[in-house]
């Protein structure tokens, strides 16, 4: 989580240099205890898929700081060769299916991958996380059924920070829990308070195992919020700022050092060990990135097809 | 006359026409409270209220589709999507129900609606958020395609795609909102289907729409420098074509380029082609010449990104190729 | 659901005498139950969507039947002027907005027609039909959530004949009841015989009330079967006779005579002349749609688009 | 040589490829049990059982989601979708997924699937069941789109695009299932984007594509009996586009029409009458003509439907003309 925040920051800073490769970037500040506890319930051949904001999922899946730093400033280094940006920032070899521009342009995908286990029996289990916003887009309905009916090893995460752009979720959809909407594909559905990094891991976990089993998905719901606007330039005109500092005020990260020392899972010391840590990381991060050439016109051009008939690529896939 | 922004030229248009008729109404994402992705429809939340500047849920296929049905039923809807790439969610409600409707059920019924939405590049988006996809609607009977180029024009078309009675898919340029221009202070409509010549000249004839129109101009500028008069003509309809304009203009020069930011097959610049070439073959001193965008997606990447489309430089490197060409080259 | 079930058996043997326009015709013989009860229930002003196996709503809502016929046949008399065919057939002037070919396709366009009349205040319902299969498509969930958001007066009726062409419903989706379903959109779900044209026919009232009192929509299952194949040619060979047999000895004709005699409804005289009219009505609208002439060649080219500006025609859109 | 009928002949590849590879399998509506609408699959689910070959709910965006996903983590997908316009509930999954997936990635991955489908007319299936939509396909970078005309190509073009390991886009023909042709016995692929020559000649050059080139022959046959002797050219990978091969064939014949049953605006006929008109510019005796479906809908008609798409004698007329053509028509 802190590594995240600290990215976030980062990113908001080199933005606001004017370094970025493309005027598109969300940041995930204030819902890092989402990604984190769901990536840490997750296995290495496991498969994720992200979205729009999906920094933060990458870094919880271990992505390469320097390769994402890279990737923002368009650089040859990046995780797409400089091609892809923030919105795309993707380590393929990590099982992450990619993070998507288009609100619920993965959740298909996302059952895909856990089709294909389903059928090679690769014990992987995919999670999919998606925003509050693809909620009310038909291919959530679509994929949820699929997956239920094949019952396939794919872990639903509504990542809920209470908006879609300036949409509350209160007028995106009836309020209904997630269990509720579970229930309509017969599965099970949890709420989950998504600043509290432990809840979410513990229903991760479970809906993981549930899925290894063999029964099929689950829906999380994870209730978080992003203490920014929804893009550069968004200064959140529609948001009442006592919500603001009410959710402000449960920031994942000291709720989570809070607990943390409470229950002696770190001491004080292990605790600044990690923010140095996480710093120096981000630091090296940035560093490396704008030491990293920028992506050649060449790569403007490239990639456009695979090598056709070229086994060797197609076995390249992100393996079973 | 009064210089408005592209934006507030659209602005003006849906506010004219939802005071002059109570039946027109706007909905889509963020389009209220948030005043759009790209600030057109600020502000008329404010001014009509909550029943006429609807903020829907994330669902695009439903937004065309409630468009349609609220069109059928007698409201006169004007749904945004916010960006054309979206479009992919939507394609049935669009071709499927609005470009057929009133076909397939014996002219029973019309579908009077219009689609707005935004494309083409300029910020770096990215593959999943720069399209320019007009192919894919000028391709279908039952449809009307608008992109303008200049504000003036974007409020008189959207006041008259408002009124036309079908469903009609406007396209505005995500480069092009902060465009300045001379907008009339008078009520006018702009006529849905006529060509507009964007600047005159005999040497030969540049035809684009949309941001294209101004690339154009640019590469214009610079003939001109050199002493070539380039006429440019905005189609400003996209489908039905104003072909006749198009073909009067180049049966005098001669000589055409076709400019736009789509990628070079299958698009609209095709059609243009091929019909150019036809009416006027033994006419053309030089083979039609398309600048498009390469036939790749697009980086997010600003730099990368106007690699891929067109610019200035590369319609005066076609312009002079088509000056210069020497028919014995190809003839064998 | 006489008449419907004559039109349809009527259609059965014009189209083996090869004089239907087109290929594509669905019946819904064992289904005229749903079509009635829901019809029965509306208004005047009341708006329709139907489906591909839409000739027994359009009866149920008064359609003329030699225009229908002369529809099927392709005839310049026909509802569409011959052009639209079985799949198509619509009378715009009964608030019928049109049988759709797309599953789902005129889902949102109820929606639509459910948001102008909310708009204007023109106290209309819009009764959508759709099947089964419709329940899998993003468009459902999309419609739904829209229609609950903005609390339109729109019923949805699923009249769930148990397959989508060989899907049988149980592999479509999950074992889920209607009003489960519906909780999901905070909406009432009702699950109701649809063999049983008087409970179809409360059920649809309740709605529609609830609808016009601006209550917002709700969503009705109709659980049915359909006699025969998906379409000619379908000899239904993935259903079980067991289950057809079942089915068929509840079939919603007698079943409603039974109960129209035993609550004294109507004396067997009534029934009898009921049966008599439907039969000859049925024979004067195919002897007028025989001797009607064929769509003219040019009827091909004509309504592509609407008089540009034509507010006139605009004008004639369904009016409110 | 067996004969062979169209859809036994797809069959037959996608026997042949699941027995070959574990990971083919294919999945979509109605598929498995039934057959397939136009009986394609009819076996395969008795060969290969219910994991290889998976009815699906119906869910065409998800069904074409699922195979791009499931192409990404090892499988190879072939997905059906009934008829091609329902490919509009599946633009996104196709076109912003499956297509930019391996160039927006940075070439991290690539989407090894095939989504077969079906178009054209020929059944009076009316407006939504009969719609030709290559063009939307082909203006796609990063898909390629394959529609064969006869057995022995729906095989080897089948087998070669599960090979390929690009997202492909299969369009077969309603009106060609039944069609019987020589399919040999032993195994073999069908190169993609390499043209056919159906028939050989001097005079003309007839281009197209799927249903449309026996729709060519078929006037090739009564041009002949008139003595001209057109080559019919069989383009069987629309992207892409073999442009050396109708160059080649039309720089030898200098006449040429194209033959397409998509409406003409914006169809792919327009794309090649471009770039031939660029190519042989001076070199054609004619300028090249488009033979395609009039720009309306579909009427579920059957015989209206004929009205509107190609046929011999529109090709033949076609052909008159850019055989008599004289030039001084249009030089003025
Ligand atoms: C299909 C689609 N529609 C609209 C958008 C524009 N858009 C990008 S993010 C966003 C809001 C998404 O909200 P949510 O899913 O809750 O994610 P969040 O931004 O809150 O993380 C919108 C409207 C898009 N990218 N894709
Ligand atoms: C979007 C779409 N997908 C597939 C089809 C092909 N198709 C036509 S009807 C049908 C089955 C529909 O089932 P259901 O909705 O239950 O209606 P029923 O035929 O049972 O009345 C199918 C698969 C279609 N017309 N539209
Ligand atoms: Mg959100
Ligand atoms: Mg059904």
């Amino acid at each position: 989580m802190t590594r995240i925040r600290l990215f976030e920051e980062r990113t908001l800073e080199v933005l606001m240099q004017g370094k970025l490769a493309s005027t598109m970037c969300h940041v995930s500040i204030g819902q890092e205890a989402v990604a984190a506890g769901v990536c840490m319930a997750m296995q290495p051949q496991d498969y994720l898929t992200s979205t729009h904001r999906g920094h933060g999922h990458l870094i919880a899946r271990g992505g390469d700081l320097a390769r994402m730093m890279a990737e923002l400033m368009g650089k040859a280094t990046g995780y797409c060769k400089g091609r892809g940006g923030s919105m795309h920032i993707t380590d393929m070899a990590l099982g992450h299916l990619g993070a998507n521009g288009i609100v619920g342009g993965h959740i298909g995908i996302a059952v895909g991958a856990g089709l294909w286990s389903s059928l090679s029996q690769n014990r992987a289990v995919t999670m999919c996380l998606f925003g509050d916003g693809a909620v009310t887009e038909g291919v959530f309905h679509e994929a949820m059924n699929m997956a239920a009916v094949f019952r396939l090893p794919v872990v639903f995460v509504c990542e809920n920070n209470q908006y879609a752009m300036s949409l509350p979720w209160s007028k995106s959809t009836p309020a209904v829990d997630f269990k509720t909407r579970a229930a309509a594909y017969a599965l099970p559905g949890v709420d989950v308070d998504g600043q509290d990094v432990a809840a979410v891991y513990q229903a991760a976990c479970a809906a993981a195992d549930r899925a290894r089993r063999g029964d099929g998905p689950t829906l999380i719901g994870a209730h978080t919020y992003r203490f920014f606007g929804h893009s550069r330039g968004d200064p959140s005109a529609y948001r009442d700022p006592e919500e603001e500092k009410r959710w402000r005020a449960r920031d994942p990260l000291p709720l989570f050092k809070a607990r943390a020392l409470a229950e002696g899972w770190l001491d004080e010391d292990a605790i600044v060990r990690i923010e140095t840590e996480a710093r120096q990381a981000i630091d090296a991060a940035v560093a490396a990135a704008e030491a990293a050439p920028p992506a050649a016109d060449s790569v403007a051009f490239e990639d456009v097809y695979a090598p056709s008939g070229a086994q060797q690529l197609i076995d390249k896939a992100v393996s079973a | 006359m009064t210089t408005l922004m592209f934006r507030d030229a659209l602005r003006q248009a849906l506010r004219e026409e939802m005071q002059r008729d109570p039946r027109v109404f706007v909905l889509g994402e963020d389009i209220g409270r948030y005043g759009g992705a790209y600030a057109v429809t600020k502000g008329l939340l404010e001014e009509f209220g909550p029943r006429r500047v609807i903020d829907t849920p994330m669902s695009e296929g439903t937004i065309v589709g409630a468009a349609v049905g609220a069109a059928m039923v007698g409201g006169r809807p004007v749904a945004e999507i916010m960006y054309v790439d979206f479009m992919a969610y939507a394609m049935d409600q669009l071709v499927n129900q609005a470009a057929k409707i009133h076909y397939m059920f014996g002219g029973q019924i019309n579908v009077p609606m219009v689609l707005r939405t935004q494309q083409g590049t300029g910020r770096g988006a990215g593959a999943q958020h720069s399209q320019s996809l007009e192919a894919w609607f000028t391709h279908v009977p039952g449809l009307k395609v608008i992109a303008p180029a200049i504000p003036a024009d974007a409020k008189g078309l959207l006041k008259s795609a408002i009124r036309d009675g079908n469903p009609i898919v406007f396209l505005e340029h995500k480069g092009l909102y902060a465009l300045k221009g001379e907008v009339p202070d008078e009520e006018y409509l702009t006529p849905i289907g006529v060509a507009r010549v964007a600047r005159a000249g005999d040497d030969l004839t540049l035809i684009s729409y949309s941001r294209g129109v101004h690339v154009a101009l640019e590469a214009a500028d610079e003939l001109a420098r050199a002493g070539i008069q380039a006429e440019v003509l905005d189609l400003r309809t996209l489908k039905p074509l104003d072909i006749d304009a198009l073909i009067a203009s180049v049966r005098r020069t001669r000589r055409v380029v076709i400019v736009h930011e789509a990628t070079l097959t299958g698009g609209l610049g095709a059609e243009i082609a091929a019909r150019l070439s036809e009416a006027l073959f033994g006419r053309l001193l030089a083979p039609v010449q398309r600048v498009a965008a390469f036939d790749v997606p697009l980086p997010a990447n600003s730099r990368l990104e106007k690699l891929i489309v067109p610019d200035a430089a590369r319609v005066v490197q076609a312009a002079r190729a088509v000056l210069n060409f020497s028919p014995q080259e190809t003839i064998s």
